[in-house]
């Protein structure tokens, strides 16, 4: 019934619509200007909105427990994934290094769409899981190239862990920034701007997912580097994740709703941070696996499935 | 009549989020101008692509550099190696200039 | 008098500003990237309020009518300009067959400013009439290729009917695809969105018909193709199309506001979804004078005049 | 605690963060065609918002002191930058007259902050002031070049003023033009489009003044041609001109917001369209330092602090 | 010394809606990597434009390939009689490579 | 075989706002046709800069046209006194090109 609920959502249908679209081979497309332009706009939302709304409760244990599991997550999960991916997947190393950060990692995009789902159902998470999302982007790339690099000398040499362009990656900067904006700022001074980043903010991610269709479907055809293996475990690995995150944030004493939703963090992959930390500290990983597993098939089974499997866990065991 | 100078024109084609690093090899052979132009889509061996700017990782760009002959080889030298990993394209082409002095 | 309250909608103004800017040569112009992105976002809300509405009312006899008035409307209208064009205009076969195909296709814009100034005057047309919108897209397109090529044997060799490019053209499809996203959710479902597609909607065409007046004096006066008789034509065209549709679509029952609205349909002239079609259709057609005749004249001509008259016609016959 | 006030509000914030991005360095950045569409956006809104308060509050004899200040200060500002940039700032005739012509003109982003911040404090400036804005816009570059070119012969001969593009240039012609058409539809043809253009309003600002951030520091880091002298004179310029404006404003009668309002225009430093008509009339100048002192030094300076001193100087002398 | 091969440097102004037909063109013969790149505006015997995304039917495009000698005189056999119609300009270049065995 | 003749390549990189100038220079030499490609971002001795498009006036633009060597030599003196003051870089490179007539 959730399912049915989440499917005739104008969100996902304009996802669905982007998608048969690229299928068709539709020359539709959002322009890129565009289409970035949305993703700081939903980004600023969210970040404003958790702020707010943290600002409102304040600080509670609750909260350190959400974020000491996120970080946890991130940390670890990587190493589940580099397992099967080499095992099963049949990767190199440095593949399977850099396909694993992207699981460890998070989707901005799935969390805004997970977040708006379980409103839409009652379940709305708390505003701390905006924090706990900008916390879980960056150490699954630490565990990543470690994987990576574990008993290699020279990776070490020319192309070290790119820092810097982690930790001030333009997602980081716009979350970190505007959830501090929004606890500075507090529900007065956000009346203001409410219009712009509350109200439209559904009908704006309608029109992202409706991009996000468009990319995933084209980039699964375009893709020369799937196999039917690499297409399972963009299935099984966040379903695990998933599973897992779901659990552990029971465990830590989340609330169901923030327990759901902290499953779907770690059952999502990054395709904005990661790829580009790995493009350039992994330069030998080839890109078209980790975008095309990442994209082109667990972000529409998030986005589709794994958003109601979640929450119906969480439900389940909370 | 005006004097031109014979130097080369070096067009590097360079997945996007490598372009600093591209730069950093001019600079360091001493090429100090550059500009950077957009590159909308493509298709190669590894398929065809889009730029989609949201996941910015398989956007390419193209690095143009006019240099005198002897730092053209030196940047040779310095990116072969890494023209396979970055998944670079590189052409050389000779170009007349005005104010060859500058380059 | 209802022309008055024409020009003076600030949509009407803003259309007119962009063309005095331009006639003047101002550096003025809106990036591609936003105009695009404008595009998109408007017909997605028509396709969006058409589909809320038909749910609400439902599949009647007088939306089959309005349907294949629509659709004949397409596939006939094209042959009267062809033969106007080919006599009065002076214009090669291939030339004739390629502005034809644009005036019996249609203008989205066109079609939403109209609604919006009938709208705002209690004319309101119904929520169907973006399906036969949607449907008067792509049938002129086959009759111009057919007058175009008639009796030329090689003509059929290399430049075959782009079919699929036709079929799954971006407006056909965020058009379709968003009427039926809005049968599908509802007014349920529309509601959250609504904020985003139905109430910033008229500002958005503000914006969007500024730049379309830049776009329409640029092109009037960079074209070097046009002349007397083909600016004459612009005009004569749309004339008799718009008076054709509303006399038809009076004739099929409907009520006054979509009879305008169809005659407004009829004579508007496609210079999105057609001119891609075209060019690859029949690249020896020049480009030059079907996007000079349908953009730089027939369009300000319907937005400025063609809208209020067809509107008092339809009163005077309905 | 004015300046608190200033400080904790979301518009001023956002942009603090957009700076602290730039100056870490990170990849954070608002594509261009969105910064364009959301200056068009910002112009187009206040544009409309003055227009349609002036033709509710008609025009009067404070409405042309206003006018008249404002013309008399944009046209005899850059003479005393003039003299300071030449003596004090060591700048070359060239430069110096292109350098003066900036602070003669004003900038539109920190008139639209300073009324947004003015408005939240309960003082919010009368609607023709975006008229005064308009105005204020071009005399000084006619200044600037006079004072560049004075007793040098052979400068008009190959670079004449521009006049064309100066006066219509994209700023203008949306500014005026908005301004126009907002009194033309008045309150009752503005309600439509209000969603759009004022609800919106703040958040836009929002997220333009982060982008305003990035390009300020990174134009402050970027440019080798600052030094402790430039920058100085980038802070003493607007300061002496923000209080010459107030003091002026308070003079021929205005009440103390728009008299605060005239003076942080006069405060103000152009950045758009001074800088490209002294490009093309003045190619010799050097932007490096125009765009320097005006973008990378003025703006921030008049955002952070200006806006509080010359308000609560207004305040004092009112 | 790094080796470099000769290879042809072929840019192709195009309308943007006949891209796909140039590519069709390049695969035809066997070129297989091309880029594309974003025109903003220009003029010529048929007057000025500039890109408006809107129409996008009067944009144009550069679509830019390095390929073998022997492939290029292919294209350029395939490609000439398109020339008119399609509204296109066809200029070759010499270039340097590295890596020249992809091409 | 198909008939090609030799050109001349022009690549002119200027600041965006003086793009009208260096056309109407081109078109004083009688060089009827031109494109222009945006510049993303570059580097050289004055500092590097990205494009903001917010204050457009530091933003750089390539002007490309081709051009018999005649008319290249008539560009060359005509725009050779505003190299300096209009910061343009401006290279020529030998092309080959179909329909040679039109250039
Ligand atoms: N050698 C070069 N190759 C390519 N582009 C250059 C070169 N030198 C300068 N440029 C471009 O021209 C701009 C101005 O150069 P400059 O006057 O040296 O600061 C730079 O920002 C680059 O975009
Ligand atoms: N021969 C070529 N000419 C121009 N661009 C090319 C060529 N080969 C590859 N490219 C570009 O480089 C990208 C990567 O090529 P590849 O590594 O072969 O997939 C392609 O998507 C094109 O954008
Ligand atoms: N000589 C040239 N150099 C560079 N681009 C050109 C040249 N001639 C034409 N073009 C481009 O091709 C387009 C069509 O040219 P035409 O068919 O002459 O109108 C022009 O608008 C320019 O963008
Ligand atoms: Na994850
Ligand atoms: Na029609
Ligand atoms: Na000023």
């Amino acid at each position: 019934m959730m399912i049915i609920d989440t499917l005739t959502s104008p969100v996902i249908l304009f996802f669905v619509l982007g998608f048969v679209a690229a299928a068709l081979k539709s020359d539709l497309s959002i322009p890129e200007a565009f289409a970035k332009a949305m993703s700081i706009y939903l980004m600023a939302a969210i970040g404003l909105k958790g702020g707010v709304e943290v600002a409102n409760s304040g600080v509670t244990a609750e909260v350190a427990a959400a974020a000491l599991a996120g970080l946890a997550l991130s940390f670890l999960l990587p190493v589940i994934a580099f397992a099967l991916l080499r095992q099963f997947g049949g990767l190199s190393k440095v593949d399977a290094g850099a396909v694993a950060a992207h699981y460890g990692s998070v989707s901005v995009v799935t969390f805004v769409t997970a977040k708006e789902i379980l409103t839409g159902q009652g379940l709305g998470p708390a505003g701390y899981m905006v924090a706990v999302l900008a916390l879980m982007e960056t150490p699954a790339i630490i565990s990543g190239l470690m994987l990576a690099r574990r008993g290699d000398k020279d990776a070490s040499e020319k192309s070290s862990t790119p820092w810097h362009e982690v930790l001030t990656n333009a997602s980081v900067m716009i979350l970190v920034g505007s959830f501090i904006i929004g606890i500075v700022a507090g529900s007065d001074g956000f009346a203001p701007i409410k219009p712009l980043f509350d109200t439209g903010f559904r009908g704006v991610l309608c029109l992202f997912l409706l991009d996000m269709g468009l990319i995933a479907a084209r980039r699964l055809m375009q893709s020369r580097k799937m196999n039917l293996r690499l297409v399972s475990l963009a299935i099984v690995i966040p379903s695990l994740n998933g599973a897992i995150g779901t659990f552990v944030g029971t465990l830590v004493g989340l609330d169901v709703a923030s327990a759901a939703t902290l499953g779907i963090l770690a059952a999502s992959a990054s395709y904005i941070a990661v790829p580009a930390a790995m493009r350039l500290a992994l330069p030998k990983a080839d890109p078209g696996i980790y975008l095309s597993m990442s994209l082109g098939v667990t972000f529409p089974f998030n986005i589709i499935f794994g958003i109601s499997i979640f929450a119906a866990f969480a439900k389940a065991i909370g | 009549m005006i004097q031109t100078v014979s130097r080369k024109r070096i067009e590097i084609l360079v997945d996007t989020p490598l372009v600093p690093r591209v730069v950093a090899q001019l600079k360091a052979v001493d090429i100090s101008g550059w500009s950077v132009i957009h590159v909308d889509s493509g298709g190669g061996r590894a398929g065809e692509w889009q730029d989609d700017d949201v996941t910015g990782a398989s956007a390419k760009t193209i690095v143009l550099a006019i240099a005198s002959e002897t730092k053209t080889s030196g940047l040779i030298e310095a990116i072969a190696p890494l023209l396979d990993s970055y998944g670079m394209l590189l052409t050389i082409g000779d170009v007349q200039v005005l104010r060859g002095e500058r380059f």
